[in-house]
């Protein structure tokens, strides 16, 4: 399974959609868009994992990488999650901490 | 938790693919059908693809620039309890990467082994016959 | 035909499962994984799968009495075809099963071969270096 | 998968309705229920194969046995299926010849 990206503007903030799976053959591919928008000089970031079938470690390190950037221009990163599999290794690795994580697009949008 | 009594116990499947990253979802699609036929428990099965994922993402890291290395999987399921073991050939398993690490601050490596050790029950560094090393996870159903 | 370029060409996979007619659709489902990842023609994907369990049924019902038997099937995609190895450990493969018959009515058995040789585009019976009994099926991708 | 079959009298016929697939594993639990039938005296039979995602020679085998049964009993079997995959393997087989195939309920149930 592949993973689909679709990114859209939305406020002043960038909305990057995730379909399928985040692992360590795809993560590369959110990783170069992530990188993309911070040349653009896009700062405010919103990550939607409603669609994610499955992510795992690659995944978080490549979020991680992208606050790094982001968080060094002021920008911040924002997450839309309610799915339980998914919210859990936010959890067990203490990413709970870092990231704000909201079950609706509303909210994350408001909070970046 | 439900377990299919029809399946036979202690029966082995073994899966080799390459040690590349673009085939560790066939390892996760293969692992998903083999546990589904024992119990239909949908969070412990993700909770151990995770893991096995977690696995071969760092054998794959390690084998990135070594020509036709494999990484090998065996699964054995039974009543109580999967047992999954992930070795490599073409390429020894550095134990080192296994270690963790503790970050001081956010870093973009190192929660693979936090959601190994999270998820799964048991996790054995073993050696096979001939001697390669082999990481053992170990996850009990619940009854 | 759309294949996929991303992924390196020539690699194998390979898939140990216990001779015993639940685990087929295990062997279904890690093939369709896999071809998936080169082309996305469903109808030769259910061809391919088709063929593979007939050979895997044929094995499944030779080896029902046979301790520890196991179904050893290996698979090769290239760009233009795929190359299936199937195998079994503990009994050797029966020539004699892959042999068509012609019946006189319609009969409860002897439709496997049919298929097999109607979805594929060919069919050896090769030999390991074990001497193992292996029967190769092939199929080419329309370009 | 497994293969789940739902039996429904419709006029003097029984429909077997058969979800999922017919493989190696589960054709012995079709074969069963066919000669469930035939012990029950049940000799028109109509096998919806519309929800079998997948079907091999297996279940050939058994369909062509249960045919064999009703048959001794003036009965007959038709089949209900519409999906090229599944038709695929009669047409091989040259089966076309020996099963009524028909793409809806009412005709099929019209033939037996
Ligand atoms: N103890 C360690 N010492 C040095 N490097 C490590 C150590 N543990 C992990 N790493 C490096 O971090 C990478 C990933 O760590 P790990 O947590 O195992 O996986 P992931 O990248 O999936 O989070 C490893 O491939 C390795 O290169
Ligand atoms: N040439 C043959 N001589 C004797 N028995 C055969 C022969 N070919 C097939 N059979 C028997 O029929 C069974 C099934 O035949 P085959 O067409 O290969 O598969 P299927 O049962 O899937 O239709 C075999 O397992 C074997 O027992």
């Amino acid at each position: 399974m592949d993973l689909k990206i679709a990114v859209e503007e939305k406020d002043d903030a960038m909305v990057l959609r995730l379909d399928g799976e985040v692992d360590v053959y795809t993560a590369p591919k959110l990783k170069s868009r992530l990188i993309d928008l911070v040349d653009q000089g896009k700062f405010k970031i919103v990550v939607d994992l409603e669609k994610v079938a499955f992510m795992d470690s690659s995944g978080l390190g490549v979020l991680v990488g992208g606050l790094k950037r982001v968080r060094s221009h002021d920008g911040s990163i924002s997450l839309i999650c309610s799915q339980e599999n998914i919210l859990k290794i936010f959890r067990i690795t203490g990413l709970v901490k870092i990231f704000p994580i909201f079950d609706n697009e509303g909210q994350a949008l408001e909070s970046v | 938790m439900k377990v299919s009594e029809e399946v036979l116990l202690e029966n082995k499947v073994k899966l080799v693919i390459p040690a590349s990253s673009e085939y560790v979802s066939l390892a996760r699609l293969a692992l998903g059908g083999l546990i589904r036929n024992f119990l239909s428990d949908e969070e412990i099965i993700e909770d151990i693809k995770i893991a096995v994922s977690e696995v071969c993402n760092s054998v794959v890291l390690q084998a990135e620039n070594v020509d036709n290395a494999t990484l090998d999987l065996s699964f054995s399921v039974q009543e109580e309890e999967i047992t999954i073991d992930v070795g490599c050939t073409g390429k020894e398993l550095e134990l080192a990467a296994l270690t963790p690490i503790v970050w001081s601050e956010p870093e973009e490596r190192g929660y693979g082994l936090s959601l190994i050790s999270a998820l799964m029950d048991k996790v054995e560094l073993i050696s096979d016959d001939g001697n390669k090393t082999i990481l053992r996870l170990r996850k009990y159903f619940p009854s």
